[in-house]
């Protein structure tokens, strides 16, 4: 028995032995049990570590023990189970140190711990097992020793919830048993090999092997908790902490997953599935469960519960990962198996935490949890952002590959799929990290406990902090060399028989400056989560923009690789890229100038100050980085970020702002992922430039269109923006107006600029965009010139702005050759306007700080961007508007409209400046010391004039600014403008403002009316005893909805009560479509 | 009708009869009666068969009927000392001579 | 009828009525005495078939011997202290 | 080891034991007379493994004939030993040893144990001479000895119900025993030879063989408590004392079974019919439901255990559904009687260490209801922990025997087309967890509503839950490697050396 | 079938009728089986003809039992040691004390007097003669066991006071001492040596008469004797 034969059992018996052990010794003896818990923990991950490294240098490792004449029992180790195997290893350590912690004086310790040691040696038997038989004997042995897990406080509930466990489970048992034992007596050894076994066994009679591939699942399907079969997981949730955590992220359900794999692809081979035609029916019922459980999560009030069925729904990624016949698929399945059970056991450990510190157990209790323990629910946070499927976190990883996968296999469906699930996952996560960070705590903790200087005892938060660390870093550097994805893709190679799939090639570190420009403001972010640097570093934001403005001025262009991060992330400068860089960075500098002053007595500036420097990190990484995950990554970090300048003040208003604009973000989001999916896998890597190049079909333009365009404020997407800007505070709406907008202008010109990828669509989406964009300029303007708030006319003037700007790129999709003239005109006039915009918010905020005397010259400064942004001669917007009308000079329709818009932003500009002279705008307290917010807005001006000019983009316009004819026509519109304004004054003033956000407003009433009706007492029952309990769901979760509409829950989750009723009917219609 | 195959009848009668016997009556003691006489039915076979050949007597059917009644006499023995042992301790326990 | 059969027959009647009555009776002490001529009558059977052995054995164990030890426990059941149910004599069974 | 032939060895099987029982009911009068006995019967454990070596060594493939007295087959009495018979010797010897151990500290009373120990190894010698047993009468007085001594062991320690269980059990004795007898003296009138392989020879399709064969069926199956006639098992063997009962319900109620299969499926095999065997199935089939639900129902923690046996022994009877036909295989050779011979096997552990381990629990606590029996797994952790791994035998999960067995079982039952008695082993599997389970929700119900009595609990000695553990280590390791014992198993008949003067009549 | 073993109540009818229609039916089955099989086959006569010169006795069924199929009569001894294991307690309970004396019946005593001495002389020469005609041990030991019992019954004589230890187990002991030696020297287990056969035989047909004898009177002499009221001594009550 030379060392390598050895070395499965071994790794088995490393945490036999101990358990063995520990359940001889009685409760007194905690240290020793501690020790010897850790020691085979540790010595297990050694074992394993010797064995990946043996397994690489490519020799044999398998243990082979005699058990019948014709059968023995194998633990062999090849990738997959090498995978699997390190998982349970590592995670076994961490739930260990988190059990010793959790039962600190609880009673039958030894007894736990004993059995905790035997459920993993099961768990690492079953990712060892080498055929068949060993498997079922390890997975029944997992049932036997995860029972006493189950019921371990002996209480009447953790009883039934034994019982209800084990019925589950045996019958489970059973119906594997049955299976095996009849594929026995078909094929003879049931030893895995690579691409399935049954595949060279050609005689066998297909209606068997349906009827053994149906037992087998069903067997294996109950520990995956397949819908019709996973009645025990939500109850089983009895169990004490540290067993759901092991149970549900690492062991049990893991182990139901990875059968499942391996019955598919060393059993059946992927290929002879598909041929016997149960793949489908699998991903079918797996689609199923996604949702299901889902849907039942968003009704669990006990947090628990909630994960549970959460857990229900994300295991089945895997078998859907399986179930689709491809190898990105598979990749995407098995990877999820790591990432599911990272993110899973670090949302447990916070779960419990909560459980055990402060005695929450229901998600109604979360609220203010996050300022009591900041850094278990920072994991949590994290987890469950991954959860979502969220960049950077693992889950986006897994996400993106079974939904290019999906693309591979083109099964349109489970793009469709994975996106409800996303927004589901949205719908029961969000709330809780709402409820958490955002909401005060409502009286004390239910059974509070302190533990000294930490938050809670060290044991029991050092756990989820590595777990969210290691899924952090998996995410984040996942291309990277012993990621699981890099080993998940040898997996794949090995399952399909492909060469090694592409590997991306290293680069090197060209330019330093371009990722300090990134990563200055996010470390700083993370400097101000430390209390005690907390109080000195807000001070120092606005110097992180520095980096940022020196790169868009001196650094050369060049382009840094860095194949270990994201999918090989590439950052690079490109002429496009420079304009918003300096746009970005001087407007960045210039609102933390201003907030630093602003803000100075506002008790919550730190957190203004994270979220403010997250965004401003999100937003040079979104303009810098050239490949599609970092893209997406520092898109949603943005998003994300905004969300809390948005919030920032607390009011209901605010509040209410702050729930409209997350839900547009994460259906943007969706949209985005959808896209991005379907164009991966046209274009078969995740550089942008490829993607770019790659043929468009009609749905890769209009979900790149709409996700880009909610950003850009585009008509019909655009009622979150007059909602979100006023409420934040006038530093975080300058930027929001000034440069976040414009990130959706940068997705358009990154991703649609190219002109024949255009070529495949049947919609000639370039007029779309031009109508959309017209519309939305000129129906803004209509809607700013009636609000009172001047902030809230900005933004509709935004929307007018950001209008032209669709206008001008449809005009370009329309028209491809006009790219070369239209590219530099459309960026000279996104800097102008962000620029413009950035000072006018100054503005609003400098009337309201400055004493009355220096008010009247003031007004000489705000006249100079307002006008600007009119388009008077000389200034920056005339540049802009000749630019544009240069550059579509031949495009009748838009060189009409043009005027009129010059027009309307007149009427705004001339409204907003009368509107600041009435002095509406709220009042501050007077005698701030305005002096210093002069500063930033001088800062401002500058460049507004120069900076136009200077631009080399800029220069092919130069000449024509001084022709007469344009003079008259940058003239004329203004001077309409003003007579407009003055006929219509007395008009103005009497009609009531429009509610911001204008169309929403009927649909969010016509969504509550119904609500009330479904709340009306339940109708006498139907037949459908299902669809009665499934009703009597809906309407306890509206009552409960209803007495929290104090906090503004969203009401996405509610209102998707009854359209998830819908939804799922449609999934069903479709199932049913594409398997007939 | 040879003399053994009649005894042999008479055997299997008596087996019979013990039989009602065993199941039937409800008194204990008679039901040990009833065994010893299925007892005798069978070895009532017995010896008929070693008789068939009526001059010459095959000795083994005896052997074995005489190491039957041996047995039986024993198993006899113990039920009865069993049936005293309970009789002994139902009466000062329970009055009714049910139990 | 030769002489031989009817000795036969007889002793085989006898042998089955008396096994009939000494199970059907419902008065044990009868029973047992029934169930020891029954024992004697098969004493003579065997005697009859030719087996001497087992006649003599018979005799001493199956008559004797076994309706000893079936008189003994009688008398014990009968006689068992504060028993107030059983009357004495016949130890019928009702 | 030309003097150490094995036939030599065969008559000491049943010898040393037979003096032992001498010697232990002479010597009681020394007090430490007890632990002799455990040296005999270490004695015994090695001659059985000395017997199965030779067996296996033996290169002929078959087993070995022993002639008693010289005088050869039909006259004189033979003993003979196979592949089968080897195995249920020695797991007969094992299981002794074992239990005698624990016996030694279970029996302290002097008096009981002056009874007990002769009792103990008359019953071995029983069980040894029915394995070896090649002759019909020899096998009608082993098996009086064997129903005698059981019935005598179950009265041992004289309380009520104990009495009237080991009536009820000597009576259905005695039926079985003289139903046999009459079958044998039927088989003696119509062939003339008592010899088992000289009857397999001789034995053909003819009313007469049909009555013996229905006899010493009817006769056996009383005696191995199959599911009609199994009202006798569950009181006897709840009411014994916990070595007898774990004898009894692993040994003592296999060997009626074991002849079954010989007389069935070798001797009189031309007798038997294809619809016999299916109906045997069907019993053994409905055994294995009725018993598992009594089991579930019962309150007593031993008359689970007694029913589950009752339930058990339903999954041997699959043997003859299965084993069909007998075709001219050397013997009771074959992928079934594996099957069950694992099975037994499996199950004698398994059921033995149940049975010790519920006799710990009811000595500790004073009673064995299970609803009052919370908390007891603080005072008997060792034993509910071997009640468990004995429990997942009978389930037949995984690393037991138990498993093995099922999975033998289950593969031969595919192979041999009969499907539908897949499910019947997997319901039983099913039911079985259900009443296993229920006991072992004791060891998780707190005690803390129920403080334990004041009185001080009995404390036991150590050797009791040490022997639970140590015979469900056993079925644990039967999990792991059953490659040895089924190789032995294919030992086969031997044939049958004629008697000196070569005619058989 | 069986019921509750000893409840005085009937079987109802109906159960009565169906039962003894089935064993009825039963008994007709085996006996059309036993006349429809004709003769019986010829048993083992000739062949124990053939081998009684070299068993050692002329009695064909001491031969048979003590010779041909000793290993049977072994068995059946041990099966008498069960029953006297079994039953041992009630005898070693009741111990030495004499319960009160039975009315001793002059007629009775007389005739024991003569009649005991003559059962004992007539016992010995069955003994002896089971070799060489109907006899043998088992008949001398049941008939010395019929003279203690009539001892018993006159009241003279206490069946406790018999040695019952050794008495009991002589018989088993020199049985098997015999066959083991015999099977040391003639290679197979219970093979006398043709010449000596017949001693042998005699030897153990006497150790077993002594035995079957004590065996006997130790049955009889639990149940006749009465025995002290209450639990039996030595046996604790463990609600079993």
């Amino acid at each position: 028995m030379n060392w390598n034969s050895l070395l499965p059992l071994l790794i088995v018996l490393s945490a036999l032995v101990p358990g063995l052990i520990i359940f001889c010794l009685d409760e007194s003896r905690r240290t020793l049990r501690t020790t010897l818990n850790i020691c085979g923990a540790l010595t297990t991950l050694v074992l394993i570590g010797i064995m990946v490294s043996g397994v690489y240098q490519g020799d044999l490792v398998e243990t082979r023990l005699p058990l019948l004449p014709d059968m023995d029992i194998v633990l062999h180790a090849d990738a997959l189970s090498l995978l699997f195997v390190s998982l349970s290893g590592l995670l076994w350590l961490v739930t260990t140190v988190y059990a010793i912690g959790y039962l600190e004086d609880s009673p039958n310790r030894s007894r736990f711990f004993g059995f905790f040691s035997f459920c993993v040696s099961a768990t690492l038997g079953i990712a060892l097992a080498g055929n068949l038989i060993t498997f079922l004997i390890f997975y029944e042995l997992l049932t036997l020793t995860t029972y006493p897990l189950v019921v371990h406080r002996g209480t009447a509930k953790s009883l039934r919830a034994g019982r209800i466990y084990l019925l589950y489970t045996m019958i489970g048992g059973a119906l594997l048993l049955g299976g095996v034992v009849w594929l026995k007596s078909l094929a003879g050894a049931l030893d895995f090999t690579a691409n399935g076994m049954l595949a060279d066994l050609p005689h066998l009679e297909r209606g068997q092997l349906q009827i053994i591939f149906a037992l087998l699942i069903a067997g294996l399907g109950v520990k995956a908790a397949l819908v019709p079969l996973h009645g025990w997981l939500p109850v089983a949730m009895a169990a004490p902490a540290p067993v759901s955590a092991l149970l549900h992220a690492v062991a049990v359900v893991k182990a139901g997953a990875f059968g499942i794999v391996r019955v598919v692809y060393d059993v059946y081979g992927i290929d002879f599935a598909r041929e016997l035609n149960v793949t489908p029916v699998l991903a079918a019922i797996a689609a199923v469960t996604i949702v299901y459980g889902s849907l039942r999560a968003l009704f669990q009030d006990d947090l628990k519960k909630r994960l549970a069925y959460s857990t229900v729904s994300q295991v089945s990624y895997i078998a859907l990962g399986t179930a689709i016949a491809g190898p990105v698929a598979t990749i995407g399945g098995i990877v999820h198996l790591v990432h599911q059970g990272l993110m899973k056991i670090t949302l447990f450990f916070g779960a419990g935490n909560l459980a055990e510190t402060l005695g929450i157990h229901k998600v109604s209790e979360m609220d203010g949890v996050g300022r009591r323990m900041p850094w278990t629910m920072v994991a949590f946070t994290l987890a469950a952002l991954g959860m979502i499927g969220m960049p950077p976190v693992a889950g986006f990883v897994s996400k993106w590959y079974l939904g290019v996968g999906a693309m591979e296999a083109d099964a349109f469906w489970v793009i469709l799929v994975l996106a409800a699930s996303s927004l589901l996952n949205a719908a029961y996560f969000l709330p809780l990290l709402f409820r958490a960070w955002f909401k005060p705590q409502r009286g004390t903790w239910p059974a509070e406990r302190r533990f000294g200087a930490w938050e809670t005892h060290w044991m029991l938060l050092l756990p989820p902090l590595i777990t969210m660390l290691v899924a952090l870093g998996v995410g984040v550097f996942a291309g990277g060399f012993a990621s699981p994805l890099t080993w998940t893709t040898l997996i794949a190679a090995r399952e399909y028989g492909l060469g090694a799939l592409p590997a991306v090639t290293p680069g090197l570190l060209q330019v330093p400056l371009l990722w300090a420009a990134i990563l200055a403001p996010l470390l700083l972010a993370a400097a101000l989560a430390f209390p005690r640097l907390r109080r000195r570093c807000w001070y120092w934001a606005p110097w992180t923009a520095l980096p940022a403005l020196a790169a868009a001025v001196w650094s050369s262009e060049g382009q840094n690789l860095l194949p270990w991060l994201f999918f090989g992330s590439i950052v690079e400068l490109d002429s496009v890229g420079r304009v918003f860089l300096l746009l970005a960075a001087v407007l960045w500098l210039t609102a933390a100038l201003y907030a630093r002053e602003y803000l100075r007595d506002d008790p919550q500036k730190e957190r203004f100050f994270l979220f403010f420097l997250l965004a401003m990190g999100g937003n040079f990484g979104l303009i810098l980085s050239l490949d599609a995950f970092g893209f997406i990554t520092f898109f949603t970090l943005m998003s994300l970020a905004a969300y809390g300048l948005v919030v920032h003040t607390g009011t209901r208003e605010a509040l209410r702002a702050g729930k409209t604009y997350m839900q547009w973000v994460i259906i943007g989001e969706v949209l985005l992922f959808a896209g991005f999916t379907w164009l991966a896998y046209s274009a078969g890597s995740s550089e942008i430039r490829a993607l770019a190049a790659a043929p468009h079909n009609d749905w890769i333009f209009g979900l790149l269109i709409a996700g880009f365009g909610i950003k850009a404020g585009l008509l019909s997407m655009h009622v979150w923006l007059p909602r979100a800007h006023p409420v934040a505070p006038i530093p975080a709406s300058a930027v929001l107006s000034g440069v976040m907008v414009k990130a959706g202008l940068l997705g358009w010109l990154r991703f649609m600029s190219d002109g024949d990828a255009a070529a495949a669509t049947a919609i000639d989406w370039g007029t779309v965009l031009l109508w959309l964009g017209l519309g939305g300029a000129v129906l803004a303007v209509l809607a700013g010139v009636v609000q009172r708030n001047p902030k809230t006319l900005l933004a509709y003037s935004t929307i007018s702005q950001m209008g032209i700007i669709a206008a001008g790129f449809g005009a370009g999709l329309l028209r491809p050759e006009l790219w070369p003239l239209l590219v530099p005109a459309l960026l000279v006039y996104a800097l102008h306007h962000g620029l413009a915009k950035g000072a006018l918010f100054f503005s609003v905020g400098l009337t309201a700080q400055l004493a009355a005397p220096q008010r009247r010259w003031l007004w000489v400064a705000v006249a100079l961007p307002a006008l600007a942004l009119a388009g008077l001669p000389f200034t920056s917007g005339a540049l802009a508007k000749v630019a544009l009308k240069t550059a579509v000079a031949d495009l009748a329709v838009l060189t009409a409209v043009l005027p009129v818009t010059a027009i309307g932003t007149a009427l705004l500009m001339i409204r907003f400046m009368d509107l600041l002279r009435q002095g509406v705008a709220e009042q501050k307290a007077p005698g701030a010391v305005g002096g210093f917010l002069l500063l930033p807005f001088m800062m401002l001006l500058l460049p507004l004039a120069g900076a136009a000019f200077l631009l080399p983009e800029a220069q092919v316009f130069l000449p024509a600014l001084t022709v007469p004819s344009t003079l008259w026509t940058a003239v004329w519109p203004a001077a309409v403008g003003v007579a407009v304004y003055l006929v219509c004054r007395a008009l103005l003033q009497k009609t009531a403002p429009l509610p911001a956000g204008d169309i929403i407003v009927p649909v969010e009433a016509a969504l509550l009316y119904w609500r009330r009706w479904w709340r009306r007492p339940a109708r006498p029952a139907p037949a459908l005893g299902g669809y009665r309990q499934l009703q009597q769901q809906f309407a306890r979760l509206a009552t409960a909805g209803a007495d929290r509409s104090d906090g503004p829950s969203l009401p996405l989750q509610v209102y998707w009560s009854n359209p998830g009723l819908v939804f799922i009917v449609v999934l069903f219609a479709l199932l049913a479509v594409t398997f007939s | 009708m040879t003399q053994d195959l009649f005894y042999s009848i008479c055997g299997i009668a008596l087996f019979g009869i013990g039989l009602y016997g065993l199941l039937i009556p409800p008194h204990i003691l008679q039901k040990i009666l009833a065994v010893n006489v299925m007892g005798t039915g069978v070895f009532m076979v017995l010896i008929a068969t070693a008789q068939s050949r009526a001059p010459a007597i095959d000795p083994v059917p005896h052997a074995m009927v005489l190491t039957g009644i041996v047995v039986a006499v024993a198993g006899t023995a113990l039920a009865l000392s069993l049936v005293c042992r309970i009789y002994a301790l139902s009466d000062d326990t329970e009055q009714d001579a049910g139990r | 009828m030769p002489i031989d059969m009817t000795i036969d027959f007889t002793l085989g009647a006898g042998v089955l009525v008396l096994a009939w009555l000494s199970l059907s009776t419902t008065n044990l002490f009868k029973a047992i005495v029934l169930f020891i001529s029954l024992g004697l009558l098969v004493t003579i059977t065997w005697a009859r078939l030719g087996a001497v052995d087992v006649a003599i054995a018979e005799a001493a164990i199956g008559a004797g011997l076994t309706g000893a030890l079936l008189l003994a426990a009688w008398r014990r059941l009968r006689t068992v202290p504060g028993n107030t149910r059983r009357k004495a004599g016949d130890n019928h069974v009702s | 080891m030309s003097g150490l032939s094995l036939p030599a060895l065969l008559p000491w099987l049943v010898g040393l034991p037979l003096l032992a029982a001498a010697a232990s009911f002479a010597g009681q009068r020394w007090v430490a007379g007890r632990w002799l006995n455990a040296v005999g019967a270490a004695a015994q454990l090695a001659l059985a493994v000395l017997v199965l070596w030779l067996l296996a060594a033996g290169d002929s493939g078959l087993g070995q004939r022993y002639t008693l007295g010289g005088w050869g087959a039909p006259l004189g009495i033979d003993l003979y030993i196979d592949g089968f018979a080897g195995l249920m010797i020695a797991i007969t010897a094992a299981l002794g040893f074992v239990l005698s151990l624990y016996s030694c500290s279970y029996f302290t009373e002097p008096d009981q144990a002056a009874r007990f120990w002769p009792l103990w190894w008359l019953l071995m010698v029983a069980l040894n001479a029915v394995f070896l047993a090649a002759d019909a009468f020899n096998i009608y007085v082993t098996l009086e000895i064997l129903g005698l001594a059981a019935v005598a062991l179950v009265a041992l320690q004289g309380g009520r119900p104990a009495l009237q269980a080991a009536l009820r059990y000597l009576l259905v004795g005695l039926l079985g025993s003289l139903c046999y007898l009459l079958g044998v003296a039927l088989l003696y009138r119509a062939y003339g030879t008592l010899d088992l392989a000289q009857l397999g020879q001789l034995v053909h399709a003819a009313p007469l063989s049909w009555a013996a064969l229905g006899l010493i069926t009817v006769g056996l199956l009383l005696k191995t408590a199959l599911l009609p006639l199994h009202f006798w098992l569950p009181p006897a063997h709840a009411n014994a004392p916990a070595p007898v009962s774990a004898a009894l319900s692993a040994l003592v109620v296999k060997a009626s079974f074991y002849l079954l299969a010989r007389f069935w499926l070798e001797t009189l095999s031309a007798a038997t019919t294809a619809q016999g065997l299916q109906v045997l199935g069907v019993l053994g089939a409905a055994a294995v439901l009725v018993g598992s639900i009594q089991a579930i129902r019962a309150q007593r923690l031993k008359l689970i255990v007694a029913y589950s046996t009752v339930a058990q022994l339903g999954y041997l009877f699959l043997l003859f559904p299965l084993f069909g036909r007998p075709s001219d295989t050397a013997g009771l050779g074959g992928a079934v009687v594996d099957a069950v011979a694992y099975f037994i096997i499996a199950h004698a552990c398994a059921k033995a260490a149940m049975f010790l381990a519920a006799g710990n629990i009811q000595r500790a606590a004073g009673h064995d209801d299970i609803s009052r029996l919370h908390g007891i797994a603080r005072r008997q952790p060792l034993s509910l922990f071997a009640f468990a791994i004995a429990g997942a035998s009978l389930i037949g999960l995984p690393p037991s025997g138990g498993f093995v067995a099922k999975w033998l079982l289950l593969n031969a039952a595919i192979d041999a087309g009969q499907w539908w008695w897949l499910i019947t082993v997997i319901a039983g599997g099913l039911l079985a967890a259900v009443y296993v389970f229920r006991v072992l929700n004791l060891a998780f119900t707190d005690s803390a509503e129920q403080p334990p009595a004041a009185e001080a609990q009995p404390v036991l000695p150590r050797l009791l839950p040490l022997g639970a553990f140590a015979l469900a280590i056993i079925t644990v390791l039967l999990g792991f490697n059953a490659l040895w014992v089924l190789e032995v198993l294919d030992i086969g008949v031997p044939p049958l050396q004629l008697a000196a003067d070569g005619e058989a009549l | 079938m069986f019921r509750e073993l000893n409840s005085n109540a009937a079987p109802p009818a109906g159960l009565r009728i169906v039962c003894a229609l089935a064993i009825v039916g039963l008994t007709l089955a085996l006996i059309a089986a036993v006349v429809v099989s004709g003769p019986a086959a010829p048993g083992l006569q000739a062949a124990v003809a053939a081998a009684l010169p070299h068993s050692g006795v002329e009695n064909p069924v001491t031969a048979v039992l003590l010779n041909f199929r000793s290993y049977d009569t072994l068995l059946e001894i041990a099966v008498l040691f069960v029953v006297a294991v079994a039953t041992l307690p009630l005898r070693r309970a009741v111990a030495p004390q004499r319960t009160e004396a039975v009315a001793v019946e002059p007629v009775l005593a007389a005739l024991v007097k003569l009649l005991v001495p003559l059962v004992v002389l007539t016992g010995g020469y069955l003994l002896w003669v089971g070799a060489y005609a109907p006899g043998g041990a088992f008949q001398a030991g049941a008939l010395l066991a019929g003279a203690g019992v009539l001892l018993s019954l006159a009241g003279g004589f206490s069946l406790a006071a018999l040695p019952a230890r050794p008495l009991l187990v002589v018989g088993l002991v020199v049985f098997t001492a015999v066959a083991a030696a015999v099977g040391a020297i003639t290679g197979a287990f219970l093979q006398y040596p043709v010449a000596a056969a017949g001693v042998l035989i005699l030897v153990i047909e006497a150790a077993a008469t002594v035995s079957i004898a004590a065996t006997l009177l130790l049955l009889y002499g639990n149940l006749a004797e009465p025995v002290p009221s209450g639990p039996l001594a030595g046996t604790k009550e463990p609600a079993s």
